[in-house]
């Protein structure tokens, strides 16, 4: 962090939202949020992009259906052993492991993703900590343009303690 | 707008985690003392061999099975409700859902303990894992029992992974509110959570794949449970209504025990403004459309039998309905197909006692569902020189209790540690009724 | 395909392919090396039902005794085995090669498919002390079999 | 043998939880394993492979050969002998378990003496013999009448032996009693009287077209059951109007008559009323029966004062049944009437075995299946009355030193005859038994004998066969031939004016070489040597004519005073049963297997009709009270339909059937009449849990015992269902099994050879009350009731080793598997115990090892090496004895030959006494197995599963045309056709 930015809580995230988008009007670009719910107004005033982390999710449960199908076909073919007249690679039954294997690979790299990609977030966008922040306030925090004009803003809008951080 | 929706959210829900008494540490004590009880059942039982059991030939399977079944459709409504109402977008789910996760999450736990007491080596349990071996070994994936490792296995790890990314935010609320070892604990769970809004942009977008994965999940699970008894040629067991009969089974079991742990957490925590009547009455009608499937099903059961043309199906459920086990069908009948009727009245719904004794009615029927479906099938297979009845034995009743005492220990410690009710979603929902409403 | 599963297994499975126990101790210091390294007598020669059964068995006190009779009769250790075949008490040798019960070996399948008795017992005619060579797990029975195209059935070992 | 039989290596004992800890860990687990290696070689000995030793049979005295199967010094399994034309290779139930007197725990380690504090203690022999000398010289200086033997019957040197020891004591002949307890006086006595001839007859089955048996459970225990059950299913295997019909007449439906086409319900006693009446008929001119031997008309005249109302009166027959059966007769030649068994044989037997010697006689039977001149009678048992007289001595005071030798009155007897407390009035009490039981409990020296596995002997069955009794292992512990003692004794006290033999095995050398001399051998030394070998000496011996005595048959052709009727009794029928025998021996197997018919192990039980079970108000498992003059004793209850509502049935075997005995015999041959009581029948107001194997009697129509007519004897085909999978292919073999459900006669000789070769554990009543009965192979019967009576269908169920075999895709860890020869593998290393197998199978013939199999020492030296044992925790089953399959296949290979087809036999097959188990390679068109499985009556249990089993079972034929009988004209008798040999 080059320079402090300024940080104000909000007790309605309607009234936080508000005071975004006046922030984005106003010039500065770099608005962040820290709430401690995804509150949807918050969100929306934003205007972020969605995350894509689904498709290295999608990919991982593609992975599991992959290793689903080698192991069990590997296996079989390893050792082959008949049991009640059945081919020795019996695709059927494979294919519910492939399924369940698919299911725990992508929510696995799902889990891993969210958590490389939020502490990830979290590093790069920093957002001063206050401990109200995840309790019953929300805190928008604008770090980068003029302080002195986002500290006015987000006093219009309802703000409470905004100071710089 | 003066007073925010959420602003007193936390303290109410937290509250809960502040407030032991005596009645909880002595239920725990209870349950914790039910469980040693079924652990030293199993020791005796690993030590002179199921001779223990009341197990029989042809009867191979009953107790524990019916356990593992019941067990894992208990499993079942957790991540119904939190998976697939979410997509849904259900509103009722909200207040319910962390309870009913955390039900599953124990749910799996303790139904994963069956397979492995059933066995009659249960210490070689880790050979159904396919790992590799010196003696080049695998196992055989044309097995359902191996499908079963595999659905159970995964349920258990995604509904877990489940619960507790959506426990992460409520407990970095926590960790900025309380001191010393909770501090420490919720410091775990929240792993660095922050809320930040870049946080929050993933964490949505996992959420829903999380919920996209488990809804076929929770279907699948279900289904290879039932396929255990479908793919074999056992007269009863051999039917291809299975599936879908025993997922509407589970989640009607399962939300009859979402309802048995509610009503009385509710109650004691004094939540009654947060899961308010609204949200039981949902539930009470999810339990009475899933008994509506439920019955639907006995019923085809039998119809499919009288006019499949195969004559041991016939006899079969025809020893069901009427033969040796007939007093626990009937009692099963009445339990999930007769008095669920009576939430069709909305007093019913509405009376909390009445609600509760009609759902506890509920988890005694679909117990005596698995054991009549299992039993009844087994005793009166193919050959008629081998029919033969089964009767539980004292070690299978100790391990069955065990499993309660072992499930409850597990879920009384959940509530007094972490929120049993979502206190993010709780406050956005706040938020949004205040915004929209 | 197969073959790259089977290898794989095999790299997988190595790291814990089990080592061979210590040798235990006899009642008689008896040295293979001695017997058969310098003296050339033949394996079959003391285990003489090798190529006939299961069981290679273990020379019979009479046997020793035969020629020990005149051989190094007035060594210590060479009295002490005369003296259990005059007194009819047979010596307890500690067994160096152990098989699970519920595996059935025939030496005289193997040695009629042409094994050397090295091949699974080491160089014997070197061991002044015989311990075991191969860790004799399944694994490495099975690698064997499939190495010579024999059996892998399971009922041909285990029944 | 070698001296020191302890190979210490290679002995299989338990699979335990260290075994599975082998498993889950890397190392295998160490335990230290000791090599005891033999001091001298013992011959022939190879360690790890089998050594075969021929001996003789001595369960019963019909006698069978024996070969029994050694490793490394021990006993591990007795078959037949397939070089005897007696067994011809099948040993019954019985006979093998002796295999388990021989390991009994509780056999007598060593001489005993009873000492002053009136407790049995070990003594030396030459103790033990010098007392028996001095005892037995003291008797002699008084004329040695004070002396008595009770023995069971010594064919060959040892009842010569006994004879002359006896005699050189001052004993004579009259003062040893020979002791038989399922004897058949009467036969012996009615050919007496009739033909002068006081013996036996052979009979011979196989050569009949028809057979009717008054009570004669021949494949049970009546005279020779595995020969005759061979001569029946002889008869069985042909198609058509040859096949042998066979008809029982009896109140109660025994094991052997659920082979029966047809059953003549009679009442308790009123058998001698059928057979006279079926003479009547047969010999009525009006009937117009052609070609009857020449008296049968000097009989008529005599049998026209039996009129069909008196016949009916006293059986409870309709008489146009028994005519029925005379027309059958009349027509089916040659034929063979058998008669009476033990629960037909009451005070009258006599009488009745003398009308059915007249019945084969004048239906031209004898010389063609009923063979006089065949019995070799050296040592005929001894009439009754004589054991009567016995006990009234030794009450008397008259006994001074009583000598038992494999005897035992006091279980086998009538209760009321008190010999326990007879003997305690005896001052010198020996016995030769080798186990504890109600003689030892009184003895004053315990002489333990060898087992007959351990000692040198033989036997003279019938003529043209003597059979050797060959040791096959060093005696297990300090006992000794009881021959051998006897000279000793004699040697002892120095008798040499009595000329006896020293050494007992020199003389049965010395025996042996008189017979290889009395056959004719060229070369009696080598004939000796080759006898030894083959287990005997066997010559061709041919029947003798015989001429029925003028006016003999008068005196029997009258039906006697009708007995008083008893107000609302029972008629008492006592019967022996193929695994219970005579009583007086508890083997493990012949407890643990069931009864063929109520399939209860264990425990005694009441067989009684519904019709009375509803009188008495109690199903199967209440007890009832039984109550007899002689006695009263309470029995659980088996309700089934083969048993007529006014008789109540007590199997032999047990305590319950000598109390409720009286000791009643037959004047005329001194037999024990069997059936002679009525019985009062309460309910007891208890309920036990009875040890059955199979409660369920009834099929529910689902045709698990399929049936064919004998005119039709076929059953549909339809062509396969198509398959999703792949064919399966089997390189080099595929093996099947054929079982003939008409040969099987349900006589559990199956089971009990499984259970030996497959170290299947004994688990006691307890299991099988449980449902846990550990019986790889299960004799299923089945009950219905027809318009005749009841019927019972009888089927051995194994694992079917099928092709789409529904046990082994749902293992999780292949612990089954399907081999490349066809066979439904199990490997009990690597099962967990899922137990889904055994769910799904629907033959339900998977075992499950509920607790760790106990062997008690020395019973644990029987176990076959060759089979793993079992833990707890794991699925068993049905291996078609793969062992066996792997034994011929090394042994065809070392010889660098095909495995020839019949060179494979499992334990099951090898036993059958009826042949009905054919196992083989069903890749081989030309095998025997192929060949069956082609058969018209063959089909698959549940095809409608398309498990493809391996085993065919063959229908069983039904033959219910009953030709018209009445006094109505017969159709012309059918050409008489020539005796046929038996076996196929």
């Amino acid at each position: 962090m080059s320079e402090p930015g300024v940080l104000g809580l909000f007790a309605d995230p309607a009234q936080a939202a508000a005071a975004v988008r006046a922030l984005h009007e106003r010039g500065h670009r770099d608005v962040r949020a820290v709430m401690p719910a995804p509150f949807s107004v918050v969100v929306e005033a934003l205007g972020y992009p969605r995350s894509r982390i689904d498709r290295i999710t999608l990919s991982g449960a593609a992975t599991g259906v992959a290793i689903g199908f080698a192991f069990t076909i590997g296996t079989s073919i390893a050792w082959p052993l008949v049991t009640g007249g059945k081919p020795i690679v019996s695709i059927p039954p494979f294919v519910i492991v492939a399924f369940e294997l698919s299911v725990l690979f992508g929510a696995t790299v799902n889990l891993l993703v969210m958590a490389i990609t939020a502490a990830r977030g979290r590093r790069l966008r920093a957002v001063p900590f206050d401990a109200r922040c995840s309790d019953d306030r929300v805190g928008i925090y604008v770090a980068d343009g003029d302080p002195a004009g986002a500290e006015e803003t987000l006093r219009s809008f309802g703000g409470e303690e905004v100071r710089r951080a | 707008m003066s007073a925010p929706g959420f602003a007193s959210i936390q303290r109410r829900i937290a509250a809960t985690l502040r407030a032991p008494g005596p009645l909880h540490t002595l239920l725990i004590i209870v349950a914790a003392s039910m469980a040693i009880i079924g652990g030293w059942c199993e020791a005796i039982q690993i030590r002179r061999g199921m001779v223990v059991s009341g197990l029989n030939r042809p009867v191979g399977w009953a107790v524990y099975i019916t356990d593992f079944v019941f067990w894992v459709g208990i499993a079942h409504s957790g991540t119904l409700i939190s998976a697939v109402l979410f997509l849904l977008r259900a509103r009722f789910r909200t207040a319910v859902y962390r309870v009913a996760e955390a039900m599953t999450v124990f749910g799996v736990m303790t139904a994963g303990l069956f397979p492995m007491i059933h066995l009659g080596r249960p210490w070689l349990a880790y050979w159904l894992f396919p790992y590799p071996n010196q003696r080049q070994l695998w196992v055989n994936f044309r097995s359902p029992l191996m499908w079963d490792v595999f659905a159970v296995s995964t349920y258990f790890i995604v509904s877990s992974i489940f619960l507790v990314v959506g426990i992460v935010p409520d407990a970095a609320a926590l960790r900025d509110t309380t001191t010393g070892w909770r501090r420490r604990l919720y410091s775990i769970f929240a792993a660095g959570w922050r809320g930040t809004d870049e946080e929050w942009r993933h964490y949505l977008r996992a959420y829903l794949y999380f919920a996209a994965f488990a809804t076929p999940l929770v279907f699948s699970v279900h289904s290879v449970v039932s396929w255990d008894f479908a793919v074999s040629i056992l007269p009863g067991w051999h039917s291809t209504i299975f599936p879908p009969y025993f997922v509407a089974g589970a989640i009607f079991s399962g939300m009859a025990m979402v309802v048995t742990l509610l009503i009385p957490l509710r109650r004691a925590f004094h939540l009654q403004d947060v899961i308010t009547p609204w949200h039981i009455d949902r539930l009470a009608r999810v339990v009475l459309f899933t008994s509506l499937i439920v019955s639907y099903s006995y019923a085809l059961e039998f119809i499919l039998a009288a006019r499949g043309g195969e004559s041991a199906e016939r006899s079969t459920l025809w020893y069901r309905a009427a033969g040796h086990y007939a007093p626990l069908f009937w009692t099963m009948i009445a339990c999930n197909s007769i008095i669920p009727l009576s939430l069709f009245s909305r007093r019913m719904r509405g009376s909390t006692i009445g609600l509760l004794v009609v759902c506890l009615l509920v988890n005694v029927g679909m117990w005596l569902e698995r054991f009549v479906i299992l039993v009844t099938s087994l005793s009166h297979d193919r050959i008629p020189f081998d029919w033969r009845t089964y009767a539980v034995r004292p070690i299978e009743v100790g391990i069955t209790l065990g499993s309660f005492g072992w499930f409850f220990f597990w879920f009384l410690l959940f509530v007094r540690l972490l929120p049993s009710v979502s206190i993010a979603e709780m406050k956005e929902e706040a938020v949004h009724e205040v915004t929209h409403v | 395909m197969r073959a790259a599963f089977v290898a794989l297994l095999a790299v997988a499975a190595g790291g814990c392919q089990p080592s061979p126990p210590p040798p235990p101790s006899q009642p008689v210091p008896f040295s293979h090396k001695l017997h058969v390294g310098q003296n050339l007598i033949g394996c079959g020669v003391c285990h003489s039902y090798t190529a006939r059964g299961p069981v290679a068995g273990i020379p019979t006190m009479a046997r020793c005794n035969g020629c020990h009779r005149f051989v190094s009769a007035d060594k210590p250790n060479v009295q002490k085995v005369n003296a259990a075949f005059e007194a009819g008490k047979p010596l307890e040798w500690n067994r160096v090669y152990v098989l699970p019960d519920h595996v059935y070996f025939t030496h005289e399948r193997h040695i009629a498919a042409g094994l050397r008795c090295q091949q699974c017992h080491g160089p014997v005619e070197e061991m002044d002390v015989m311990h075991q060579v191969p860790p004799l797990s399944m694994g490495w029975c099975v690698t064997c079999h499939r190495q010579r195209g024999a059996s892998t059935d399971c009922w041909t070992c285990h029944k | 043998m070698g001296d020191e039989p302890h190979e210490g290596m290679s002995r299989r004992t338990f699979l335990q939880i260290a075994g599975a800890a082998t498993a889950a860990g890397c190392t295998p687990a160490r335990h230290a394993e000791k090599l005891v290696p033999y001091l001298v070689p013992p011959e022939h000995i190879v360690p790890g492979l089998p050594l075969f030793y021929r001996t003789a049979c001595r369960a019963c005295d019909a006698g069978c050969g024996v070969t029994a199967r050694t490793r490394e010094g021990r006993v591990i399994k007795l078959e037949g002998n397939p070089d005897d034309p007696i067994g011809r290779g099948a040993l019954c139930a019985r006979g093998q378990a002796t295999l388990q007197a021989l390991y009994a725990p509780d056999r007598w380690k060593g001489p005993m003496r009873r000492g002053g504090d009136g407790k049995l203690a070990a003594v030396s022999w030459d103790d033990a013999i010098a007392a028996l000398a001095s005892t037995l010289d003291d008797e002699r200086k008084k004329g040695g009448r004070g002396i008595r033997m009770i023995t069971r019957g010594e064919s060959g040197s040892a009842g010569a032996v006994q004879k002359s020891v006896l005699a050189a004591f001052g004993a004579g002949p009259a003062q040893r009693l020979v002791l038989d307890p399922l004897d058949a006086p009467a036969i012996r006595a009615a050919s007496k009287a009739l033909y002068g001839k006081d013996e036996m007859p052979v009979f011979d089955l196989g050569a009949a077209r028809s057979v009717v048996a008054f009570g004669a459970d021949f494949a049970e225990t009546w005279l020779s059951p595995v020969e005759m059950s061979r001569q029946l299913a002889a008869g069985r295997g042909r198609v058509g109007d040859d096949r042998t019909r066979f008809t029982w007449v009896a109140p109660r439906l025994a094991m052997t008559a659920s082979s029966a086409d047809d059953w003549l319900a009679c009442r308790a006693g009123g058998e001698l009323a059928i057979a006279l009446g079926l003479l009547r008929w047969l010999t009525d001119p009006k009937n117009g029966v052609g070609d009857l031997a020449p008296e049968a008309h000097a009989l008529a005249g005599r049998l026209g004062a039996i009129t069909t109302a008196e016949v009916e009166r006293r059986s409870g027959v309709p008489w146009a049944r028994v005519a029925a059966l005379g027309a059958e007769l009349s027509r089916r030649r040659p034929s063979v009437v058998l008669g009476p068994g033990i629960a037909s044989a009451g005070a009258a037997a006599t009488p009745l075995a003398a009308a059915i010697a007249l019945a084969n006689h004048v239906l031209g039977n004898v010389g063609r299946t009923v063979l006089y001149g065949l019995d070799a009678q050296p040592d005929p048992p001894s009439p009754l009355g004589q054991l009567r007289s016995l006990v009234e001595e030794m009450r008397a005071g008259q006994v001074r030193v009583l000598l038992v030798g494999h005897a035992d009155p006091a279980a086998t007897m009538p209760a009321e005859l008190r010999f326990g407390e007879a003997l305690a009035k005896v001052p010198m009490v020996v016995t030769f038994n080798a186990l504890p039981d109600g003689i030892s409990e009184r003895a004053h020296l315990v002489l333990p004998d060898n087992h007959s596995l351990e000692s040198f002997g033989d036997l003279a069955p019938r003529k043209g066969v003597t059979l050797l009794e060959q040791p096959t292992m060093t005696p297990l512990a300090d006992t000794r031939s009881a021959s051998q003692v006897l000279l000793d004794v004699a040697a002892k006290v120095g008798l040499p004016e009595a000329k006896l033999p020293t050494d007992y095995y020199e003389f049965v050398q010395g025996r042996g070489a008189d017979e290889a001399k009395r056959i004719g051998a060229a070369d009696p030394a080598a004939a000796q040597r080759l006898a030894s070998e083959h287990g005997g000496y066997f010559s061709p011996a041919a029947p003798t004519t015989v001429t029925l005595s003028a006016g003999a048959a008068e005196g029997f052709l009258a039906l006697g005073a009708a007995p008083s009727p008893t107000e609302g009794a029972f008629d008492l029928v006592v019967f022996p049963t193929a695994l219970r025998g005579a009583g007086g021996i508890d083997l493990p197997w012949l407890r643990e297997v069931p009864d063929g018919i109520t399939t209860i192990n264990w425990t005694g039980w009441a067989e009684i009709s519904p019709a009375t079970a509803k009188l008495l108000g109690v199903a199967s498992g209440d007890v009832v009270a039984i109550t007899t003059p002689a006695g009263r004793v309470e029995l659980p209850a088996y309700v089934w339909p083969g048993v007529r509502d006014d008789a109540v049935a007590v199997p032999l075997g047990g305590p319950e059937a000598p109390t409720l005995l009286p000791f009643t015999v037959d004047p005329v041959s001194g037999g024990l009449a069997w059936r002679s009581t009525s019985a009062k029948l309460t309910s007891a107001g208890r309920r036990v849990e009875l040890p059955i194997l199979g409660p369920n009697a009834d099929e529910h129509g689902r045709e698990i015992v399929r049936t064919v007519s004998r005119a039709h004897p076929s059953l549909p085909h339809p062509p396969p269902p198509p398959s999703m999978y792949p064919a399966p292919e089997y390189p080099k073999h595929r093996w099947a099994m054929a079982i003939d459900l008409d040969r099987c006669t349900g006589c559990q000789a199956c089971v009990v050879a499984c259970y030996a070769e497959n170290n299947v554990p004994v688990m006691g009543p307890e299991a099988t009350v449980r449902g846990r009965n550990m019986g790889w192979l299960r004799i299923e019967r089945y009950f219905s009731v027809g318009k005749d009576g009841a019927r019972v269908d009888t089927m051995p169920m194994l694992c079917q080793h099928c092709e789409s075999a529904p046990c082994e895709p749902v293992c999780p860890v292949y612990a089954t598997y399907h081999t490349g020869e066809g066979l439904n593998a199990q490997v009990y290393n690597r099962c967990v115990g899922t137990r889904y197998c055994s769910n799904n199978c629907p033959y339900k013939v998977r075992v499950f090892n509920w607790r760790d199999p106990e062997f008690p020492a020395p019973l644990n030296l029987q176990l076959n090496p060759d089979v793993t044992v079992r833990s707890k925790g794991v699925m068993e089953k049905c291996t078609f004895c793969v062992q066996r399959i792997r034994y011929a296949e090394n042994l065809a290979r070392d010889e660098g030959r095909p495995v020839a087809d019949g060179e494979i036999v499992p334990a099951c097959a090898q036993t059958c006494p009826g042949q009905a188990i054919v196992f083989g390679d069903a890749h081989d068109p030309a095998s025997r197995v192929s060949v069956l499985a082609r058969d018209g009556r063959g089909y698959a249990v549940l095809d409608e599963l398309n498990t493809q089993p391996a085993i065919t079972y063959l229908a069983r034929v039904r033959d219910d045309e009953r030709p018209e009988g009445g006094e109505k004209q017969p159709p012309a008798p059918e050409a008489p056709r020539g005796p046929k040999a038996g076996g196929r």
